[in-house]
């Protein structure tokens, strides 16, 4: 199975594609999906490029975890501050088992083929747990910069070396 | 989307079809108030001469610069063919003096075959006026180039020009092998000495040729030069075996103009 | 995205699109976490505003609106229609041509239509037709008109918080229509009924206080700066002497809090002191007008105003001659279109001039005040500075154009010249992401607060997108700005798109290269980190 | 505010264009154009189709045989009388409407119609 | 799903039928032909000027230009007088390039890469038929002239000229007509196909659309195919422009007054919808001002007075605190 035509490896990432843009709004789903801008269209263009090497990636038996690494993170990173639950975030990964089989229906009737489509299910089941530690690390670095921000805020160190102050929490009277 | 495509060519089409019935209405109305509309009301004239492919025979045993001269004559005149030369006409200057537009002309013999120019030609030959006019091609690669068909084959055989759509891009110039046509660089009509009013002129920028005389075909004369030509030219339908054309043929040596270019030409040439 | 399909379904779904509404009748997404925190009572009652409920959430269902509340936003409505000619003309003259659809940067992050300008403005559009047109009352919601609801301001809560008045749509649009203005209207009106946002309120009252957004006493003002005194007598050797509330200098200078206050901020504004002190310049602090940015932007002309009388006011009662500008985004917005319109006339200030190359700022010659990478250029154009740019040589630089002085300025040329002059190692970002079709930072217009950081980190995306292509095409690892809400927007943004990026002023630059007199050989930057990586690597 | 005397301008200025018809005809409203019949078209009574057709469909009809003529060789028009014409612009109609001056060129000029049959195609010139 | 542009085509075609129907069946051509133009011209001319007037009411209280390009500051930066006009020629050539050559639409531009470089490809489409469709308009208007003036001037006459150059056909086909046609049509199309263009757009956007392609439609179908009397609508079309009007005898034809009660239509519609772009283009204040206020004085002739926070009550506030701090204060 490592003689998968160029073609057809296209073809799958191109149906990966689409099912991950079919989660957005229909209005931008065009927009994500055919705006080739690399610039007005990160999100659409980032996604292709990785998940054409994801495919690449993930259709090696031998799964190389760096390389997923690097074609993952930037996926994972882009849903995990959209508004995703973290199911809905990384679902479209499972759906790769589906467009693979609909891509090669006859693979299942064969030993070597039954074998070949098991190690592939492994690797997405791999695949889905590294984007699971991808995203909590992503949602933790969100968290880390909501921290961040507020320690930086460094208000309540001033109030208490008492050299700032607020504004009275009964200020009407301050207006006259 | 789907849906919404389909849905929307259907109210197009239906609403497309609404409006141009009102117009499809309106041309009935008009249809019913005017012409039969049942019959075409188009017919080819009766008294035509019509063959399936039209040619002609140059006797050029007997033509002499008198009877070329007539020939041209009655030819420019029939067809209201300008004459520049002349010093007098607006927009005339030595520079352009050359160009004339010629419909039917004289040319030398080496000029007319050169492939047959041969070095010890018969005194005759090297002098004798050779009329050159268009070639009628059967394989015509004038017609080929004219991006707006103004220039086009009629299924007898003649490659006529439709001078309301030619655009003046000269291409159908450059692809004639025989310098056949002639570009009105400038205004014809002032250079039209004695007008036909029976034939139109040209306007500035269209190209002109002769047209085997169709008009006169048309009311069943033949081309005016064969009429004045005192039996010089003989016309008549290469694909008939009775034809006059054909028995001369038959009987005399012809050559036709630069043969080998494939262009088929259908004017003879008896030396 | 509640009925998400599963992974069957969505590839079933691929050529089929899913039955869609249209966007009248799509809630706006309350959840926490997309939403900005509202204001706290206490500062609308302070600044006084209307103040209608105690504490309460976006999320709620009911938002316990005042009775006559149509009434309020419709009169709120019809003033600002007689105030300003162009709400008039935004809110009658867009064909919906979508130019605009794909320029937003949040549209772009999110991928939420209505993020788009022109239905930003329809929120606003719809109900003006409804209220105030002939075609809306007749045609109602054929015409595109629809009644004001409570769901509809909820909808322009949601939706004009979630808009940076970054003005990159009305650079396409063909009528010119600038959503910022149309936002600003829209918050004006909410902040009628006392919906408002805590980061924007809070700011706001500190700063009509104290003088600063960050409620900085007097005192607690000069401390800070002389910190950065210290700081730099050690980093330096040479001693720097500012000023506070000094009457017959020359020049005022008004700076964001931000610089005074936090990281890289605080570096900037050592640049600052150290440039001053270097050519000798007669200005000085103000803990008074403490303040140059302009939270009253976000809120309303009246309130902006308010904010900005007090730099005019402070140079009167202290005899300067002229103002000098720090770099700041809405401060130099407020500055350049609207200051001398609402504070003037400026009379008793002079034409600046630059005390050092005798430059005349012809081009502020009404407001007074002159923006502090304009006079920084002026000084290098004229070789007044000693530069050694190789400083900076650790510091791969690109330059972020902030939205305010980019669009509603027009400050290109003159940071990149001061740039070009103290960094050996510029790069510009791709040129459809900088200058008037920059990129924001997806935090401006008082959206830089924790609560909405996934919304952040969405709306600058496009921005750190440009930054990654530099970052690996040219390794840059400094990104600088003139903007002290960049300032304190990018850091997490690089931090969390393009880790290795770090942000910089342009005067924290400045500062790096400067040659002071009397100093001592440098071995550390403004941040004090060594100035050559290698040394560092040497020590360990 | 002095911007809304440009406004004001402006708005003239727009109407004045607009109502550019009624200036410009102001005092010399003219009536639509009669044509002139020749004796001998009166005589006919009926062109090759009836005067209504004609009016509408005349430039459709030189159209079609402009192609008849050239590119069909078809010469003969069944008129709705039954007469055949010789399909000839310059020697059938200029033969009837020999009076191109007030026959064709009144309507023509009237909707500025500016066919360019006549630069190649002769009438009968005006004798005055 | 958005159904709105079946409300406008239906809309549209009722027009288009009441008109025709109104005048071949009920003979109503008086109707049609005199009493509708008059007052549709009479509500655009009003409601226009109405519109316009309104917009000049409200004051523009700030100078707010959308600068796009270098401001003008110091005498060695050159600025850019066109995108960021310092005086009013700048706004007067950036106005005439934004009227007359849409150049703000023509700003889009996308990026690709190509090997390892960029490469910037202008999204020209929009730009493009939206041009045609306005100049493609503007000279079919200008054409009509020749239906109101008498005699015909030379301007009309070889403009008339001009867009038949290519002698196509008897009566000669005009570009501009087809290029309406054509353009309208694509404007249609983009805002029914492209899906965001789709989610914006609601009846008052297909409206006009539909009703500019009805009114190209029926004037190619009038001189093209179901001719009608030209004489007749020029005979018709002067009676009104000179205030004498009247029905000619012969009939011109019932898609002639479809055609002019579309028209009609549309002239009464302008001041209700936003066609009114037309005059707002002029007025947008982020186009037609300069970016000087840094230089001049702009008055806001409403400028709300408002309370501020004076000096004096922020020293009352911090004096204590000040004096400790060594600040100077104005009352120890």
């Amino acid at each position: 199975m490592d003689t998968i035509s160029t073609e057809k490896k296209q073809r799958l990432s191109q149906n990966w594609f689409s099912v991950i843009i079919n989660t957005y709004p229909t209005e931008s789903k065009a927009f994500f999906g055919k705006n080739k801008d690399l610039f007005a269209n990160p999100v659409g263009n980032t996604i292709k490029r990785n998940i054409e090497r994801l495919t690449h990636e993930v259709l090696l038996l031998d799964l190389n975890r760096d390389h997923v690494k690097e074609a993952l993170e930037p996926i994972i990173r882009i849903r995990a501050v959209q508004e995703f639950s973290i199911s809905d975030a990384l679902a479209f990964i499972f759906a790769f088992k589906t467009i693979f089989r609909k891509e090669n229906p006859s693979l299942s009737q064969t030993e070597e083929g039954r074998l070949y489509l098991e190690a592939l299910d492994a690797n997405i089941d791999e695949i889905v747990l590294m984007a699971l530690d991808i995203y909590m690390s992503c949602k933790h670095k969100i968290y880390t910069l909501r921290i961040n921000e507020a320690k930086k805020h460094v208000r309540q160190l001033l109030i208490k070396k008492n050299l700032m102050c607020e504004v009275p929490e009964t200020g009407v009277e301050i207006i006259r | 989307m789907e849906n919404t495509r389909r849905k929307f060519l259907k109210l197009t089409g239906v609403s497309v079809l609404g409006l141009s019935s009102l117009s499809v209405m309106d041309v009935l109305d008009a249809k019913k108030a005017g012409a039969a509309a049942d019959a075409d009301p188009y017919a080819y004239p009766e008294k035509a001469l019509t063959a399936q492919r039209w040619g002609m025979v140059v006797d050029t045993r007997k033509i002499d610069a008198r009877t070329t001269k007539r020939i041209i004559d009655a030819c420019h005149t029939a067809h209201n063919v300008p004459d520049f030369s002349d010093p007098n006409l607006p927009g005339f200057s030595p520079a352009n003096a050359r160009h004339t537009v010629k419909w039917i002309w004289d040319e030398t013999y080496d000029h007319v075959f050169p492939e047959k120019a041969d070095e010890f030609l018969a005194d005759r030959l090297k002098k004798l006026p050779i009329l050159t006019l268009c070639n009628q091609c059967a394989n015509p690669p004038c017609v080929r180039v004219c991006p707006t068909r103004a220039t086009f084959k009629r299924e007898d055989g003649i490659v006529m020009m439709d001078f309301h759509r030619c655009i003046g891009c000269r291409f159908c110039m450059a692809a004639c092998p025989y310098g056949s046509r002639s570009f009105n660089f400038r205004d014809p009509r002032p250079a039209i000495k004695k007008e036909n009013k029976q034939y139109p002129t040209r306007m500035k920028g269209v190209v002109e040729k002769c047209n085997f005389c169709e008009e006169r075909l048309a009311v069943g004369k033949q081309p005016a030069c064969v009429e004045v030509s005192n039996g010089a030219l003989v016309f008549g339908d290469l694909a008939d075996p009775n034809s006059e054309v054909r028995k001369l043929l038959n009987t005399n040596y012809a050559i036709r103009r630069k043969q080998s270019l494939g262009t088929n030409p259908s004017v003879y040439y008896i030396v | 995205m509640a009925d998400f399909p599963k992974p069957k379904e969505m590839f079933d779904s691929i050529d089929y699109a899913l039955p869609e509404k249209q966007w009248e009748d799509v809630p706006p997404d309350l959840s926490p976490g997309n939403f900005c925190y509202p204001t706290k009572r206490k500062n609308l009652e302070y600044l006084g505003l209307p103040a209608n409920k105690d504490e309460w959430s976006p999320s709620d269902e009911d938002w316990n609106l005042p009775d006559n509340w149509q009434t309020i936003i419709h009169e709120g409505f019809k003033d600002l229609l007689g105030k300003y000619r162009s709400l008039k003309i935004f809110m009658d003259t867009c064909v919906r041509c979508g130019a605009c659809a794909d320029k937003c940067h949040f549209f772009i992050g999110t991928g939420d239509p209505k993020n788009m300008p022109v239905l930003r403005a329809e929120l606003l559009r719809s109900v003006y037709r409804n209220d105030f047109t002939m075609a809306g009352k007749i045609l109602g919601s054929i015409g595109g008109a629809r009644k004001l609801t409570k769901d509809v301001i909820k909808e322009w809560f949601s939706y004009f918080y979630q808009c940076s008045e970054c003005r990159r749509c009305s650079v396409y649009c063909p009528y010119g229509i600038d959503t910022a203005e149309i936002t600003m209207m829209g918050r004006e009106l909410l902040t009628l009924l006392g919906l408002n946002i805590n980061w924007i309120l809070e700011p706001a009252a500190n700063c009509f206080r104290t003088g600063n957004h960050l409620g900085i006493q007097p005192h607690a003002f000069k401390e800070m700066v002389e910190f950065f005194c210290d700081d730099i007598e050690d980093i330096t050797g040479v001693r720097v002497n500012p000023t506070f509330n000094r009457k017959g200098a020359e020049i005022l200078f008004v700076t964001p809090s931000g610089d005074v206050f936090a990281d890289p901020g605080t570096y900037t504004m050592m640049g600052y002191l150290m440039l001053f002190e270097h050519i000798g310049l007669d200005y000085t602090l103000s803990t008074y007008a403490s303040e140059g940015g302009n939270f009253g932007l976000f809120t309303s002309a009246d309130m902006m105003k308010r904010l900005n009388a007090k730099m005019y006011a402070e140079s009167k009662r202290l005899g300067v001659k002229w103002i000098l500008g720090g770099e700041c985004g809405h401060m130099w917005r407020v500055i350049n279109q609207y200051m001398e319109t609402m504070n003037g006339p400026a009379d008793f200030l002079e034409v600046p001039v630059s005390p050092i190359t005798g430059t005349r700022f012809a081009n502020a010659a009404s407001t007074k005040m002159v923006h502090i990478a304009e006079f920084t250029a002026d000084l290098i154009r004229n070789n007044k500075l000693k530069l050694d740019p190789s400083r900076n040589d650790k510091n791969i630089v690109t330059f972020h154009d902030s939205c305010n002085p980019a669009r509603g300025m027009g400050l290109f040329d003159e940071p990149r010249y001061v740039l070009k002059n103290v960094c050996n190692n510029f790069y510009d970002m791709p040129e459809s992401t900088i200058r008037e079709q920059t990129f924001c930072c997806g935090s401006g217009s008082g959206l830089n607060t924790e609560e909405i950081m996934d919304l952040r980190m969405r709306g600058g995306l496009p921005r750190a997108n440009a930054v990654q292509y530099v970052h690996d095409k040219y390794g840059v690892n400094m990104l600088a700005c003139v903007c002290a809400i960049d300032r304190a927007a990018l850091p997490p943004l690089m931090d969390y798109w393009v880790p290795g990026v770090g942000v910089t002023g342009l005067h924290e630059l400045v500062g790096n290269a400067l040659v002071m007199e009397g100093e001592t050989e440098r071995t550390v930057d403004l941040r004090q980190e060594p100035l050559k990586e290698e040394e560092e690597d040497a020590d360990e | 505010m002095n911007d809304r005397n440009y406004i004001i301008i402006g708005l003239v200025v727009f109407f004045a264009l607009l109502t550019f018809p009624v200036w410009y005809n102001l005092g010399s409203a003219s009536s639509a154009p009669e044509v002139v019949l020749t004796e001998k078209a009166k005589e006919a009574k009926i062109c090759i189709e009836d005067a209504d057709f004609m009016r509408r469909e005349h430039m459709q009809i030189l159209n079609n045989w402009r192609d008849k003529v050239v590119r069909e060789d078809k010469r003969t028009y069944s008129g709705k009388d039954g007469k055949e014409y010789d399909v000839s612009l310059s020697n059938t109609c200029m033969d009837c409407h020999s009076n191109k001056a007030d026959f064709c060129d009144k309507c023509h000029t009237y909707t500025a119609v500016d066919p360019y049959c006549w630069d190649c195609h002769t009438y009968p010139e005006v004798t005055k | 799903m958005n159904v709105h542009y079946l409300y406008s085509l239906l809309a549209v075609i009722i027009l288009g039928l009441i008109a025709y129907a109104g005048s071949e069946g009920a003979g109503l051509t008086w109707l049609f032909g005199l009493v509708i133009p008059y007052v549709a011209l009479l509500i655009f001319i009003v409601g226009f000027a109405n519109r316009v007037w309104g917009w000049a009411k409200s004051p523009v209280p700030f100078r707010i230009p959308t600068t796009a390009g270098q401001q003008k500051s110091l005498d060695w930066i050159k600025s850019s007088s066109i995108d960021n006009p310092s005086s009013t020629p700048g706004v007067i050539m950036r106005m005439a390039l934004e009227i007359f050559l849409f150049r703000s639409l023509f700003r889009n531009s996308r990026v690709e890469i190509s090997g390892d470089r960029l490469s910037y490809k202008w999204v020209i489409w929009l730009w493009l038929f939206a041009i045609l469709f306005h100049y493609s308009f503007l000279v079919v208007v200008i054409r009509h002239m020749r239906f109101f003036l008498e005699p015909i001037p030379f301007v009309i006459l070889m403009i008339d000229k001009v867009d038949s150059i290519f002698q196509v056909g008897s009566p000669v086909v005009y570009q501009s007509g087809v290029v309406l046609f054509a353009a309208a049509t694509v404007l249609l199309l983009r805002r029914v196909f492209v899906p965001k263009v789709n989610y914006i757009s609601r009846a008052a956007d297909y409206f006009p659309l539909f009703l500019i392609i009805g009114i190209a439609f029926t004037g190619i179908v009038m001189r093209y195919f179901a001719k009608v009397d030209v004489v007749g609508a020029k005979e018709l079309a002067m009676g009104l422009v000179t205030f004498s009007p009247g029905i000619p005898d012969a009939s011109i034809g019932g898609i002639f007054y479809a055609h002019l009660f579309l028209v009609c239509v549309l002239l009464a519609y302008i001041p209700f919808s936003k066609l009114m772009h037309m005059g707002g283009i002029f007025l947008s204040p982020t186009r037609n001002l300069a970016n000087n206020s840094r230089a001049k004085r702009h008055v806001n002739p409403w400028n709300n007075p408002v309370k501020v926070h004076t000096y004096e009550e922020y020293e009352d506030d911090f004096r204590d605190k000040m004096i400790e701090a060594g600040l100077p204060v104005e009352k120890e």
